[in-house]
């Protein structure tokens, strides 16, 4: 009851936090039919900034760090991101009236991460002046990666067996289109930039003290694209939106179990544990659709990117984010 | 100055298959093309690019070659994408000026 | 895969009544077309969109579709526009590839 | 005399001001037609800085102030919105050789307001250290929407008259295009999130700081315009460069005025005067132009465009914001 | 409403070249034209428009004008410019409407 | 020997340094085939804020400054721009197999200056904490548009005798295209500001400041325009190689001395002289290559643009900037 309520205030006052306002502010713009449109070249400029910051400091901590310790961490990611998609392939693909090419797209990018969920995570936990390790966000590309390529390998093995083909899925060209993709460009070029230079000037004096607001920025073009996409899910069925609520719960559940695990076992930090049930509840909205799309070409993308921009990153950032932050303060006792 | 019948393929489709598209022209024999970004609305919804990810980015491809070129080309990429990506793709004629180069492969 | 004979609509225009437009053209039975965004000179001077307002952004709209439905658009856009708002509008000839679908209201 | 020389010596040193040198350097810019533009997306994200925190402020100021105190100004608002398109209308419009439509779109525009220079003249009471409610420069709408309703209307009438048509002009769908406009969205939006989140630390770390900035590269970028509009304005009438000079003052003078009263009345600031007079003087150059491009079509856009955006914001940064400050300044002892 | 049987010229061309191009086809007659940028590839290799400097922009211009007005403007440009410059030029019938003004200089 | 180790040092302390990394990463992006595009309108904009920082700083240092100081390094950077074209002409111009109008386009922009490796310098200098007259970097203009001019005529005379025509190149055309150019728009709007009026505070709140950050992104962007540069480059003749590399050395001690000199006579200081000798060392990549392709057609823009853009930034920012730097340090014993 007392958590029930803890989680209500908590709930209320990330409502207030100028992030998820950001977020809901875009989608009223949207539900408005404003003429306003946030400039293709800024959005993409806002993507770039968060996706370096949190490369450069990933890599700066890297470097800092001991590799040791990111190991088991970056192995459960890998676990996370192939599991997930195993687990809506036997949950949401089996429901009645569910083309299974379209829900393991959907579950790809549920497994896959999204960068500025992220953000978000990062800016909350900085908020509550909660530590977490600089590398927990880069490790991102390690449950991305291991989602895509697993829905993309299910769906064309469930269609070529449909069409009694022989099917060979080449796992190399996916893994290169993640990597060549917008979002892991940078964000690897960042962790190699953190790395391997000293980046701390440029990132003190630029990517740092500009994140938030590009943060706000970018969460208000969110909101926006998230109401249109919304209008898409129209004819598409419900249970895509009980996935949207359930799923990125479970995920981030199994992400937070896991990061218990890693808490114990290499001494991961309690922020690091909640930015790892954030990275796993988190659903991938920038480079997850495209690879999407050229991988099941036959899957339909108004489901799995209605599902996943529309509903999967309004609900993770307005319930999951606080939900997970309240249940870390709860077990750590922070 | 001459000018030379011939024809002008165009094709409208999601920005996601273009290097497919463009390989494919290209293996058929297009050395040239023109390419911008478009918006538009068809059967399969609005195709506006306002989208961060860039699923509903569209792109139009021109290729001005010769009529058994473009049928060619106009061909292989509806059968190959059309059941499954959104787009259109249309043929005209023009009259192109012919400079010393053998451009577009007429035969004299 | 067959070619067939259609016919091909643009209309160069304000943005600001881009709306209207594609408003009428919907009602006359276009469910499709494509835009972008364009620069130009004509009769009612430069309109080379650098205004913040967009008052002098262009628009050019294609739709492909029936001769009988683009002449009817061309018109009701004309007669009714035309006087107070900068534009151009002409048809072309074109060959679509015909697939499955029977997107361009052409009878078999 | 020793106002004058007051004035004067005000004049000069808002010359020197950065934010009028932009503004004019950016006219050198077209001028000597170079072929540098400022890209679009840059100038719209600009327009959205400045709005966002113009509107952040405003709601933040409401937020933790007295209702009742704004109601007064908010009213005058709408009376000098209204007011002064029957002004033009009875002035201008009359001139001979003067299109009424024309004038009626143009009075329309000078009745309606301008986002950057409500931006210089927040910037220049601040840099003065007078002190103004926050809440002011929001009451933008509270003028804009009606002078564009009432121009848009009066123009309708007219031509139907001429025409002897009966005609019926709704106001809802102006009021909507009029907020689904790029300016007036961002600025109640940006009201709603200060009044309801508290997006404090954004705006101090992002919205506030770039502020200036952005102000600067806005200048330039209206300079480039305003050059290039001043040349549409050839063949238009003189009579239209005398109401761009005259017309502001009038305007201003009308708002410092009311503001006058509601200081007495209710307390408004010295520098809430001050910022009302500005308003009531600037002419809209963002989001007027189109609503009136749609609401009056048999209106020549050279003309209003070319009146308010070529003629009417340079005058009203470069002559009017100095000196209704001076005027504030005597009035009030500052 | 009358359409109207005339041309229209399609120049690709360098961004650099641009205001050559239009001096001169306002010396030729034409008072109109429309602008878009694009990309593409040709003889000269890839023109993406990506670098800094805008040396591979392209620009597509489009004028529609009498027959005998577009093919003095087509042959004066690729003489003058095409040796040295990447492009391509090409004609296509289109049929314009006719309203009030007499803007395409056709003899009734 | 204990220089050569001295500048080892040196070259890998600045390839740590963030600058030159975000150079080579940008490549890498490109050389991986990424599909990550830094928006136009965003470089665009970094350039505005580069060349506006170095125009106003400039502009605000010859307003506090000496002019006489400056005419002896301005008359200087004039006589490399043109000697440097020249020395182009009688060395790469006469290889085997090189076309005369490929080379003096080559050396026309090798004579011309790069706006971002002078930012470079720039920042290097004051990461050093060496100081250096704010006025020099302003220089740019006196050494850019003789060398585009000179160029520009000599391949114009070069052609005309080999078709056996009369040709008149006419200078003022080509200074106006130069200057209508953007690069040197903002860089000569910027000196105006800075010179004319106070722009401190929006040079201190924004301008300056934010230097660091889009610098950065600059440098990612050339890096990833190098690349793409450098295939280009595959067809041509081995000697742009080399040129690439000994040009701008031999540029850069050119500059090096001639700084000497004014060192001497009219007291130019220690960072002054390695900013002259970087400015001559840099070449052309933004704004000369438009005048050039304008100004001599028939060179093969592959050539001077691959060149240019994708040997020389790079090889000066990486090799040359430091080699100055630490000259600099000994012959001055800072
Ligand atoms: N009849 C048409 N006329 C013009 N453009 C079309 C037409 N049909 C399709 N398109 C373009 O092709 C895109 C994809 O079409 P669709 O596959 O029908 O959704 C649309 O967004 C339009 O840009
Ligand atoms: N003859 C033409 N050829 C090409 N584009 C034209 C022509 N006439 C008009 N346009 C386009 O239509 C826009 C408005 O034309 P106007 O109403 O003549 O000012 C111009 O800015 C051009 O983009
Ligand atoms: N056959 C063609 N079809 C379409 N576009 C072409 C063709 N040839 C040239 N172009 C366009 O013209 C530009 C320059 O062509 P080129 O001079 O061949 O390099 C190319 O980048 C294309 O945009
Ligand atoms: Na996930
Ligand atoms: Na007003
Ligand atoms: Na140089």
């Amino acid at each position: 009851m007392e958590l029930l309520l803890d989680f209500l205030a908590r709930f209320l006052a990330q409502l207030q936090a100028p992030v998820l306002a950001f977020l809901l502010a875009g989608m009223l713009i949207s539900a408005v039919n404003s003429k306003f449109r946030m400039p293709e070249a800024i959005y993409q400029f806002c993507v770039f900034m968060l996706l370096m910051r949190i490369g450069l400091k990933g890599g700066m901590a890297i470097r800092d760090g001991n590799i040791m310790e990111m190991l088991l961490p970056a192995v459960f990611c890998v676990i996370l991101g192939i599991g997930i998609v195993f687990l809506g392939y036997i949950t949401i693909a089996r429901m009645p009236g569910i083309k299974k090419d379209d829900a393991l797209a959907t579950t790809g990018l549920f497994g896959a991460v999204s960068g500025s969920t992220l953000a978000v995570g990062m800016m909350t936990l900085e908020n509550e002046a909660i530590f977490f390790e600089g590398w927990v966000p880069a490790l991102y590309p390690f449950m991305d990666i291991p989602a895509l390529i697993t829905a993309i390998i299910l769906a064309n093995l469930y269609l070529a067996k449909q069409k009694k083909d022989n099917v060979k899925v080449e796992i190399m060209p996916i893994i290169k289109d993640c990597l060549r993709g917008m979002a892991l460009t940078i964000l690897v070029i960042g962790v190699l930039l953190g790395l391997l230079t000293k980046p701390e000037r440029v990132y003190d004096t630029f990517f740092n003290p500009l994140f938030r607001g590009f943060l706000a920025v970018l969460m208000l073009t969110s909101g926006m694209e998230a109401y249109r996409r919304l209008k898409e899910l129209k004819g598409v069925g419900h249970w895509y939106v009980g996935y949207a609520f359930l799923g990125p719960l479970t995920h981030g559940m199994l992400g937070f179990g896991l990061g218990y695990i890693a808490h114990v076992l290499v001494g991961l930090s309690p922020g690091g544990v909640i930015m790892l049930a954030i990275i796993a509840a988190s659903n991938s909205d920038i480079s997850g659709p495209p690879t999407v799309r050229a991988g099941i070409p036959s899957a339909n993308p108004s489901v799995y990117h209605g599902t996943s921009t529309g509903l999967g990153t309004v609900i993770v950032i307005a319930l999951y984010v606080p939900l997970f932050l309240a249940l870390g303060e709860m077990v750590f006792g922070l | 100055m001459e000018f030379h019948k011939i024809k002008k393929l165009t094709i409208v489709t999601e920005t996601a298959i273009l290097d497919n598209v463009l390989e494919i022209a290209t293996n058929l024999g297009a050395k040239s093309y023109t390419l911008d970004r478009v918006s538009g609305k068809g059967e399969s919804g609005g195709r506006f690019g306002y989208d961060i990810s860039g699923i509903l980015n569209s792109v139009r491809i021109n290729i001005i070659a010769s009529e058994e070129t473009v049928k060619k080309i106009a061909t292989e990429i509806v059968e190959k994408y059309f059941e499954n990506y959104a787009g259109i793709v249309y043929l005209q004629d023009v009259e192109v000026i012919r400079i010393q180069s053998n451009k577009f492969g007429v035969s004299e």
